[in-house]
């Protein structure tokens, strides 16, 4: 259909001129809000791509989180750099060094085997054993689970990261100043309706994921979004870091994960293997257990280091 | 039908995105955040033309999230602007 | 009626780019802040809605259509709110400076 | 031929974030340089999945997911160091090397 065709070439235009932009543009604030454009142009070319579990993910993280977590700060950090940047002479030299690279990378893509390799056939074949509709979430949760085991781990460094920042009297304090906004205006209004709705859109986006396109990452960035929001109107407090019922939230997904995987062991003889008639089960269970650590790891991470003593 | 339809996502997505110039314009801060409102709704309608044209339903959800986090980035950015960073947006 | 259906989904979206063109020229070209704002969430609010009457009657079902409607009433929530909020952030901005608001 | 479009355009945005992340001297704006560069190399990824037939290859379209989530995390503990260091020193770069 022709009329794709041209909405394609709308959309890489644009999504390349607002990349140029966000690199380009003198002003940092400018640049931010170019970034956040751009986390909503480029789900719209994973639907393009026919990856609307990507694009779903996009959405919950280029445009909701991602903004929430760099448009905060902009007004803290908008001191100009010191060092003068490279020269005239020198930056046209690095640009030509990363058009080269860009060449390199489209004659990579220009050259790609033809029929392409693809992973369809052995996803079809194996998934039935998992009892799920939507094959993102069976590589996700079944066929790949060891990576999805250890990203889970990796969010819980990244917190472990942000949270050692803090110095020693404030260590396990809460994050971030405690947010206020009057209780009749806008902010608290837009505070108690929202948050309802998000947890519902939230538990739908979760609950659709085992046949199509959602799931726990899915899920988690919207609850975490959500939380924010109710925090940043002033209806809810960050909790201190040093809360156990916290910390317990954060490592259940991991918890839960590596016990099934490890009884998978005994049962299905593999680590992180299904028995074929449960699977569906310990799947949804995992899942769900991921998507409350996921949904409170992401928001604290954006969140920050804590700033007030315990 | 679905070509009209593609047509007519690609119109809104062009105009949207001419809108983004704003951004670079300003002047003040709050002329960069609403261009990025407008690309916003913009990709919502998209998204829904395309959900439609492309017989992808799916592509709906995608835009109900967009729906439901379209202000939080605009809410970030005025809690930022208050005073203290966490103060009260509507003093 | 397949026509008539047609007909209706063509005119609505068709309308609902106008507003969108319309609220893009506006944030163009109107002279401040605030009067750019306005011209924007009154007419992204009406493009948005115009997309989504025209598409209606192409849902498979209620639900789909209830949706529609769903994803519709929350960017309005988002708007009126960020309208509000944007508005008082600019307001404070631009305060005292040439073409803003007395301090 | 819609996965080659965007194939190529994943390429320039590598080009284009890397270009951010070298010459830009800001440590934000070398944040935002780098997520572009990587969103550039996960669009690559998502062409390959795509020529693998209508709905694309799962494989990868998890993996670009797992990617996008863990550069989020990482962002957000790269802003939390741009904090630090501006709470710090009262700047937003890091110390020029020496010399």
């Amino acid at each position: 259909m022709t009329a794709l065709w041209l909405l394609d070439l709308c959309l890489v235009a644009v999504i390349l001129a607002v990349a140029l932009s966000a690199v380009a543009a003198r002003d940092l604030f400018a640049a931010t809000v170019f970034f956040v454009a751009y986390g909503l142009l480029i789900a719209l070319a994973w639907v393009r791509l026919d990856a609307v579990d990507v694009a779903l993910a996009e959405a919950a993280i280029g445009a909701g989180l991602t903004g929430v977590l760099l448009l905060g700060v902009t007004a803290r950090v908008h001191m100009e750099a010191r060092t003068p940047g490279p020269g005239r002479g020198m930056r046209l030299a690095i640009g030509a060094g990363c058009a080269a690279v860009s060449v390199a990378l489209a004659a990579a893509v220009l050259s790609l085997p033809v029929p392409a390799p693809s992973l369809v056939p052995a996803v079809e074949a194996a998934i039935p054993a998992t009892g799920l509709g939507n094959p993102v979430t069976a590589v996700l949760l079944a066929f790949r689970g060891y990576d999805t085991l250890l990203e889970t781990l990796v969010l819980l460094l990244a917190l472990l990261g942000v949270w050692s920042l803090a110095p020693d009297r404030l260590w396990g304090g809460r994050p971030g100043l405690r947010h206020r906004a009057r209780p009749e205006g806008t902010l608290a209004w837009l505070g108690r309706l929202l948050p309802p709705i998000g947890l519902l859109v939230g538990v739908y986006v979760f609950w659709i994921g085992s046949d199509q396109p959602g799931g726990a990452f899915q899920a988690g960035t919207i609850l975490a979004a959500v939380w924010l929001l109710a925090i940043m109107a002033g209806l809810s407090d960050a909790p201190p870091v040093r809360s156990l019922a916290l910390r317990l939230v954060l490592v259940a997904g991991p918890v839960v994960f590596l016990g099934i995987g490890t009884a998978g062991l005994f049962v299905a003889g593999a680590f992180l293997g299904y028995p074929p008639a449960a699977a569906k089960t310990l799947i949804v269970t995992v899942e769900a257990a991921l998507t409350l650590s996921i949904a409170a790891t992401l928001a604290l991470l954006v969140a920050g280091a804590p700033e007030r003593a315990p | 039908m679905a070509e009209f339809l593609v047509v007519a996502a690609a119109f809104v997505l062009l105009t949207v995105g001419a809108g983004l110039v704003r951004i670079l314009h300003g002047p003040a801060e709050a002329d960069r955040m609403m261009a990025a409102q407008l690309l916003g709704s913009g990709g919502i309608a998209v998204l829904l033309l395309l959900a439609v044209a492309m017989e992808r339903p799916a592509a709906v959800d995608v835009a109900l999230v967009l729906a439901l986090l379209a202000a939080f980035a605009a809410v970030a950015f005025v809690k930022g602007r208050s005073p203290s960073g966490a103060g009260d947006p509507e003093a | 009626m397949r026509l008539a259906l047609d007909l209706f989904t063509i005119l609505c979206v068709s309308a609902g780019g106008v507003f969108f063109l319309a609220a893009t020229i506006g944030m163009l070209r109107f002279p401040d802040t605030l009067t750019r704002l306005h011209a924007l969430t009154k007419a992204d609010n009406l493009g948005l809605g115009l997309v989504v009457l025209g598409l209606l009657p192409r849902m498979e079902g209620v639900a789909e259509a209830l949706k529609l409607v769903g994803i519709w009433l929350l960017a309005l929530l988002a708007a009126a709110t960020v309208a509000q909020l944007v508005a008082r952030a600019a307001l404070r901005e631009t305060a005292g400076q040439p073409g803003g608001p007395p301090r | 031929m819609t996965a080659t479009l965007y194939g190529l355009t994943g390429a320039a945005l590598v080009g284009i974030g890397l270009y951010g992340l070298i010459v830009r001297r800001h440590a934000l704006r070398r944040l935002l340089a780098f997520n572009l560069l990587g969103s550039g190399v996960f669009l690559l990824f998502g062409a390959v999945a795509e020529r693998a037939g209508p709905g694309g290859d799962p494989v990868p379209h998890a993996m670009i997911i797992t990617g996008i989530v863990v550069a989020l995390a990482a962002t957000a503990l790269g802003v939390a160091l741009v904090l630090h260091l501006a709470r710090e020193t009262g700047r937003a770069e890091p110390d020029p090397p020496e010399g």
